[in-house]
């Protein structure tokens, strides 16, 4: 039986390293963007290979989809701002003659010149082999599985990666989420979202159909989030599936967009952070330490926090789709 | 004091954690009242950092007993979070509280306009949390999330004037910045993968000179050296240093490049230390030569008052790594490496604010055309003048102590018979009279005859902060006993 | 037929994925160098990133039993932040193609004194979007 | 017994239709013959495997997924396929296209 | 820590008005001159206090810690008594003189503000303890004197600070390693006479010797030493009154009383000698005093030949410390006395005739004694005493070093001070001459008169006054040499202290 597993490994892992290499090599940027995606969902195949759903459900939600969605955003505003210069100002630069159409010039990267060729290729191959030599020294323990396996009970849930992410190492989590939310000031720091381009879809199928997926989003997202206590879910994969519904959204009714004016919005960014750290503080304050539960506490408070960071990861990712500041934000 | 302060240390570690952290919320969640926020949070956790600091040198741990480390949600080392607070940590911590309150003072002045205060206060009390955290932090994967905290709220304040020149060198930096995350937790990986643990301390106690030690040395060191912009590694950092915002640019030269050097150090000192052989101490010196040179050569090239500081901070830099070498001889030189930073950092730190003052006033910062307001601007001058004193290493500056005590390491390294001793002497001494080089350049418009003009009205923040900085720096001299003495209070090191 | 077995065994995923994820590491790092466009970069740092994690969870199914859930929370911490890592530069590659007219990140060294072709500057904003900025004027709030 | 050579037997009818799209991807000329091989034969090939597994599902809440995976397939699978076209329509054959 | 206090109040006399004028707004002219004056008073009753407490034999010490096991310490004993009170005399004089110099010209609060920092470095420079203390305020010297330099703004000043720069901050480099090195060796041990290198010169004589030679490059630029004095002459660019006090007194001296410090209470005599150090520096000052008389014969320029004379006259002092015997060391450290003054008198009647009449060369000196009578009788005493001639400042130092160099065997030394005095006769003597006898036609050119307007005096009062003061103190220094409170008196009390000799006199 391993056998046939060992074959099935290794084809993956050839599909997985044909495709990287494909879209690494490809000139044009929508197939490089298309060959990340299919890159993306093998690779959520090969987690549930490695016995990793939680972690397959994030790479196809937040690694393929997630991401994906954002490439093929940019590459779309970038195509139209080229286009809006070129035709925009008379004395536009003269599209350099190597390079096809001007216009595409931001869409295409001419293959690279010969001569970078050799010494990269000699730099990647030596980490590459010090790296396999350094992993194939290395003893084949089993990790940190029992100690977490001890702390189960007191953890207030029953998965043991919920139980890690927001019990044993609340810490990093929290940290995660702050990340996420220092991308979305940033790029909102950058300007109003009216500077960036974003045309709609044309024709009335999109929209219809959403009114059929989105109310099915919201519940899977919804069950997702509940399951997480007790079954690969979470926090995260709801944010992400309720994040593609929002884009979704975003896609089929650009004019009225549906973001709420400044206030709400930000409050609603900063609820999963906030919220998070005032369990926290509390936790410090009545003697548990900084992000620590009572064990009666731990599984309300941990639901409660599933819930908040669920809905600011959700529009948080919606807002990075569309990467401008509201107008609303400034008034 | 109220009972014995070792019980009341953990929980004032957590809560300067705390504190930093609900300040950057808030202000997120708060736009409108940013600043406001921003001010009150910035004295808020710079009192708590000098407390915290006075607990720390009362409770004084001898150097060999561990290091204050609190369990983060009550969960022990290899299942949960450590905090780690030693003497290293607290020095740098009590610098970044100094540097960020200037900062943010000289914010105030610097960012008037109603929306972009908005953007600017969040990112900024973001940055200035990531840097507690990371000095805080001690585990493993825990620095490459604070690293990544630091890092993209750097990269946003970078971006931040809006600029095509910003924006570019954001971009750049930002692309590093991610090369060098990936290649230090690829680092954490191979180092969790050989023993199955991520806190640094129980790390330091497995490890030894295998070949998983070496590669993930390599890879966190090189993830390292990108992001402190160390020599062969250093493209990035004139652009983006540039064309930032000063008070942001300061923060960048002074903090943001001393934490990831912070970290190289307590790697070097604690998980990789078998690894450190005297050749590859040798290796790094002579890169830190390299730097010097190739740093006060571009700084004397460089047109723009601010690529002149920035290229200073790569060549700075480089007295940093002449003095790995000195570390490997004489175990007890790290000392004086942390406080010749320390010292680097404030004087950096000022010569930022005030070059950015500077070109608040002029409108532009090429030194060509900057006369004018150079004599109209004596306060602003003589800060920058003072401060460009103390990275010269001439007396009454912290620079002067530092120097001091580099030059009394190199040369004790050279009485205990290494000849390559003498390069990193020349280099040490070379250094001071390069950097006087081009601080010369930078303050000697100032003296020439000719009209004065005193361009923009500077709000009187961005007019007092640098000087306040600058005397700071200098009077950081007279700190040398007690920063050299909380400094041993560091188990674990040589 | 034991010949095989004890291969497939050497060959279990706790070692065959991390050399998977070392080779997506290396070709990543290889394709950051090579590629010049910027989303093109970005892809191969993101190729990196996911080389990293399979690495780590193929050290998480390491053992007999039932995989390691601190390596498996990690990568999913690593996913997050680098998705948001990536969102932020694409925001930042736009604006750098409306700012400068190209998306392309050149080699080496860029000479900080020479100004960056700055298009921005001539562009009018009809709304009330930031101001072009003075062209003299190098914008800092 | 009766219920693994069933699912075997269905799956394997289903791999037979997803062959069938992809030879359709690659060989038909241009974009719309090439949605309708992907759109027809994918779906029918992934409710043959999906109706295989539904013997090996452990409750009627599982068989219900699993349906619910099928139906929510085929409408992102129609969508998706209107808009391309709809865009090739419009924009004509895209650029990348040998 | 026993009378600390007194040293760090004689330091911040100075220290304190520097920094409050610095942010003086520029047309406070009174307040300014009420700080300057009020400073310089202070510093010079707080130093005749320190005087008369070190007459007593008090002990005065103040130390703070820098780093580990080395602190910065301040230390009251005789010789530093002497440059101190030279300083503080001079300063005096100066900050008026410069007051009526400066009248009218812009950035004065720099310049002050610059001015007072130069002093408290120089009086931190006789005061400090230890070699450390010592390096810290010689360095600070050098970053308050630039600005100076470079008050006036134009290219040439320009060029002559960066020149200055260049030489004095390379040599500080040059020391400061030095300084590192011998703590490491000897560790930072406080000013002792008779030196505390004592048990090292059997192990380290090599790097004993390699040190002093560090040392004095490290010294010699500021004391003028031959190859590195081209920036003195260069830096006459300055105004004259941080001619006259700068390069006449604080910066030069510094140098000098490096070098005693060095000779004296690092290495001391005995050790010196053994290890042959004081014979090349002896031959070192001898041909610096040779080259720098030649020098200035051939300037024609008044400030360069000034210049020249002080590279010249400061190795007298040099050459005093080199002899290493008790006499040898009177005529040195006397000289340093003597010099001060007397240049600082010359350099004032060169600043009074190019601020009165725009006179800068000494072919335009013909017939001004007639015009400006006090000031050339103040340049004739100046130049008579630097000649040597009997009852003069000059004469004095000249003797004992003489008796210095019979003490010590060092003949040649003697034709060297004969020949040196012949050669000052040579530059000195023409401008008298040419200022009494020589006629002149035209009328004189009067910028002084244009713009301030006419004064009673030959020229601004404060600009008369100091060159008076001097030249009188320079007189009175040669006459009553012979009291005990005159500087040949309180030379050989440092002296009689140091090489416990019976008591002894002229």
């Amino acid at each position: 039986m391993s056998l046939l597993l060992v074959i099935f490994d290794l084809v993956l892992l050839a599909g997985i390293i044909g495709v990287a290499w494909r879209c690494l090599a490809s000139t044009d940027l929508f197939r490089a963007v298309v060959l990340f995606i299919t890159f993306g969902l093998l690779l959520a195949l090969a987690w549930v290979r490695l016995e990793a759903p939680d972690i397959a459900l994030a790479e196809a939600a937040i690694g393929a989809g997630i991401t994906g969605a954002l490439l093929l955003v940019t590459l779309e505003r970038l195509r139209s701002i080229m286009a809006e210069r070129h035709s925009g100002r008379p004395h536009t630069p003269p599209p350099d003659p190597s390079g096809p159409h001007a216009l595409l010039r931001a869409l295409h990267d001419p293959p690279p010149e010969r001569h970078s060729f050799f010494p990269a290729l000699i730099f990647a191959l030596v980490v590459g082999s010090l790296l396999v030599t350094a992993l194939w020294h290395q003893p084949q323990s089993t990790g940190l599985e029992p100690v977490v396996d001890a702390h189960m009970d007191v953890s207030g849930v029953d998965h043991p990666i919920t139980a890690v992410l927001l019990n044993f190492r609340a810490y990093d989590t929290f940290l995660e989420l702050a990340i996420v939310l220092i991308a979305l000031l940033g790029a909102w720091s950058l300007g109003r979202h009216d500077l960036i381009p974003a045309r709609p879809a044309p024709g009335p199928i999109l929209p219809g159909t959403l009114r059929l997926l989105v109310p099915v989003a919201i519940v899977t997202g919804v069950y997702v989030l509940w399951a997480g206590s007790h079954a690969p879910g979470g926090a995260f994969q709801a944010g992400a599936i309720l994040g593609a519904a929002g884009i979704l959204l975003v896609l089929a009714r650009p004019r009225q967009l549906p973001m709420a004016p400044g206030i709400p919005l930000r409050l609603g960014i900063t609820a999963g952070v906030a919220l998070f750290l005032l369990v926290g503080l509390y936790g410090l304050g009545a003697g548990h330490g900084f992000l620590g539960y009572a064990d009666a506490w731990a599984y309300p408070l941990i639901i409660l926090i599933e819930v908040a960071a669920t809905l600011s990861i959700a529009l948080t990712l919606v807002a990075l789709f569309v990467a401008g500041r509201p107008a609303g934000d400034d008034a | 004091m109220i009972e014995a302060p070792e019980t009341w240390l953990p929980t004032a570690i957590a809560g300067l954690v705390g504190l930093s952290l609900a300040v950057a919320v808030v202000a997120t969640a708060w736009p409108r009242q940013a600043h406001r926020i921003g001010l009150f949070g910035a004295l808020a956790v710079f009192a708590w950092v000098l407390g915290l600091s006075a607990l720390f040198v009362a409770a004084g741990p001898e150097a060999e007993a561990a290091a204050t480390r609190v369990a983060l949600g009550g969960w022990e080392a290899p299942l949960g979070l450590m905090l780690h607070l030693d003497g290293l940590s607290m020095t740098l911590l009590v610098l970044t509280a100094i540097v960020a309150l200037a900062t943010s003072l000289y914010s105030l002045g610097y960012i008037h306009d109603r929306i972009e205060r908005r953007q600017f206060w969040p990112l900024w009390l973001w940055l200035w949390a990531g840097l507690n955290m990371l000095f805080l932090s001690g585990d493993a994967f825990n620095l490459y999330i604070t690293l990544e905290v630091v890092s993209l709220s750097a990269v946003a304040l970078v971006a931040f004037t809006g600029t095509a020149a910003a924006v570019s060198g954001a971009v750049r930096y930002l692309l590093i910045n991610i090369l060098g995350s990936l290649s230090f937790l690829m680092g954490v990986v191979l180092l969790f993968g050989e023993h199955g643990v991520l806190d640094l301390v129980l790390l330091e106690a497995r490890s030894e000179a295998g070949p998983t030690e070496r590669m993930a040395a390599v890879l966190m060191t090189a993830g390292l050296m990108l992001k402190a912009a160390l020599f062969p590694l250093h493209v990035w950092l004139a652009p983006a240093h540039g064309s930032a915002p000063a008070p942001v640019s300061a923060v960048l030269s002074g903090l943001v490049v001393t934490g990831s050097f912070y970290l190289l150090l307590r790697l070097w000192m604690g998980v990789f230390a078998p690894l450190a052989t005297p050749a590859f101490g040798i290796l790094i010196g002579l890169l830190g030569v390299a730097a010097l040179i190739w740093g006060s050569a571009q700084a004397l090239r460089a047109g723009r008052l601010k690529s002149i500081v920035a290229y200073s901070t790569v060549a700075q830099f480089g007295y940093l790594l002449v003095a790995f070498p000195l570390m490997l001889v004489d175990p007890d030189a790290w000392r004086v490496v942390v406080f010749f930073a320390v010292v680097h950092a404030l004087a950096k730190a000022s010569v930022f604010l005030a070059a950015g003052t500077l070109q608040h006033a002029a409108g532009h910062d090429r030194l060509a055309e900057l006369g004018g307001v150079l004599r109209a601007r004596p306060r602003t001058v003589f800060a920058l003048g003072l401060a460009g004193v103390s990275l010269m290493g001439l007396p009454f500056t912290g620079g002067f102590i530092a120097k001091y005590l580099l030059l009394e390491a190199g040369l004790g390294t050279i009485l205990a018979g290494s000849v390559i001793g003498v390069l990193w002497v020349v280099a040490i001494a070379g250094g001071g009279l390069l950097a006087a080089a081009y601080v010369l350049r930078m303050v000697a418009p100032a003296f020439h005859r000719g009209p004065e003009r005193a361009g923009e009205a500077v709000s009187p923040w961005m007019d007092w902060v640098p000087l306040g900085l600058a005397t700071v720096a200098a009077l950081a001299g007279f700190a040398g006993t007690l920063t050299l003495h909380t400094l041993t209070l560091t188990p674990g090191a040589p | 037929m034991n010949g095989l077995a004890e291969l497939a065994h050497t060959l279990a995923p706790g070692l065959l994925y991390p050399t998977g994820g070392a080779i997506l590491f290396a070709m990543g790092l290889y394709g950051l160098i090579r590629r010049h466009h910027l989303v093109l970069r970005i892809l191969a740092l993101n190729i990196m990133g996911s080389g990293v994690f399979m690495v780590l969870l193929g050290v998480a199914a390491r053992g007999e039993g039932p995989p390691d859930p601190v390596a498996q929370a990690l990568t999913l911490t690593g996913i997050v932040v680098a998705v948001s890592a990536t969102a932020f530069a694409l925001a930042l590659v736009v604006h750098l193609t409306r700012l400068t007219g190209h998306a392309v990140m050149l080699p080496g060294p860029p000479d900080d004194d020479a100004p960056v072709e700055d298009i921005s500057r001539e562009e009018h904003h009809a709304d009330g979007g930031p101001a072009a900025p003075h062209p003299d004027q190098d914008r800092n709030p | 017994m009766i219920a693994n050579t069933l699912t075997v037997i269905l799956v394997l009818a289903g791999l037979v239709f997803f062959a069938a799209g992809t030879a359709g991807l690659l060989r038909f000329p241009d974009v719309y013959s090439r949605l309708h091989a992907l759109t027809k034969a994918d779906n029918v090939g992934l409710g043959l495997v999906i109706l295989g597994l539904m013997f090996q599902a452990g409750g009627p809440a599982d068989i219900l997924k699993l349906i619910l995976i099928w139906v929510l397939v085929l409408a992102a699978g129609t969508t998706a396929a209107h808009m391309v076209a709809q865009r090739t329509w419009t924009h004509g054959e895209f650029e990348s296209d040998r | 820590m026993d009378g600390g206090w007194l040293l760090l109040a004689i330091l911040f006399s100075s220290l304190g008005p520097g920094i409050a004028i610095f942010f003086l707004p520029e047309h406070r002219h009174r307040l300014r001159i009420t700080l300057n004056l009020g400073g310089a008073g202070i510093k010079l009753a707080l130093v005749g206090v320190l005087l008369a407490g070190v007459l007593r034999g008090d002990e005065y010490q103040f130390s703070l810690p820098l780093m580990p096991g080395i602190d910065l310490v301040l230390a009251a004993d005789a010789l530093s008594l002497l440059f101190a009170s030279l300083s503080a005399v001079l300063w005096f004089v100066t900050t008026v003189y410069a007051i009526g110099y400066l009248e009218g010209s812009p950035r004065r609060s720099r310049f002050f503000g610059f001015f007072s920092l130069c002093v408290s470095a120089t009086v931190g420079i006789a005061l400090s303890g230890n070699l450390i203390t010592f390096l810290i305020f010689y360095e600070m010297l050098t970053l308050a004197t630039w600005p100076l330099v470079v008050h006036r703004g134009t290219p040439a000043a320009l060029r002559a600070g960066r020149l200055y720069l260049g030489y004095t901050l390379t040599s500080g480099l040059v020391l400061f390693t030095a300084i590192v090195w011998l703590t490491l060796l000897a560790g930072a041990e406080g000013f002792t006479p008779g030196g505390y290198l004592g048990d090292l010169s059997e192990t380290h004589a090599l790097s004993l010797q390699v040190l002093f030679v560090l040392l004095m490059i490290g010294f010699g630029v500021k004391a003028a030493l031959f190859p590195l004095h081209s920036w003195l002459p260069i830096a006459m660019v300055a105004p004259a009154p941080v001619s006259a006090l700068l390069h006449a007194v604080a910066v030069v001296k510094a140098g000098a009383f490096g070098i005693i410090r060095v000779v004296n209470d690092v290495y001391g005599a005995e050790l010196a000698i053994e290890l042959g150090l004081t014979a090349g520096l002896l031959v070192v000052a001898a041909f610096t005093i040779i080259y720098g008389s030649i020098q200035a014969l051939r300037a024609d320029d008044l400030k360069q030949r000034l210049a020249f004379s002080t590279v010249s006259q400061v190795s007298y002092i040099i050459l005093g410390v080199a002899l290493a015997g008790p006499l040898g060391i009177i005529g040195g450290l006397v000289h340093l006395v003597h010099q001060g003054i007397t240049k600082i008198t010359l350099f004032f009647c060169a600043g009074n005739f190019a601020e009165t009449l725009g006179i800068h060369r000494i072919s335009e000196l013909n017939g001004i004694g007639r015009r400006m009578p006090l000031t050339m009788l103040a340049f004739t005493l100046g130049g008579l005493g630097m000649i040597g001639l009997p009852p003069l400042a000059g004469f004095v130092t000249k003797w004992h070093l003489g008796l210095g160099a019979l003490e010590a065997e060092a003949h040649w030394v003697l034709g060297v001070l004969v020949l040196s005095s012949l050669l000052n006769a040579a530059y000195f003597l023409p401008p008298i001459i040419r200022g009494w006898l020589g006629e002149r036609r035209e009328p004189w050119h009067e910028p002084l008169r244009d713009h301030a307007g006419p004064t009673r005096f030959e020229t601004h009062w404060m600009l008369l006054f100091p060159v008076v003061f001097t030249a009188v103190l320079g007189l009175a220094v040669g006459l009553f040499s012979g009291l005990g409170l005159s500087p040949l008196g309180w030379v050989s009390l440092i002296v009689q202290r140091d090489y416990s000799l019976p008591e002894f006199s002229l």
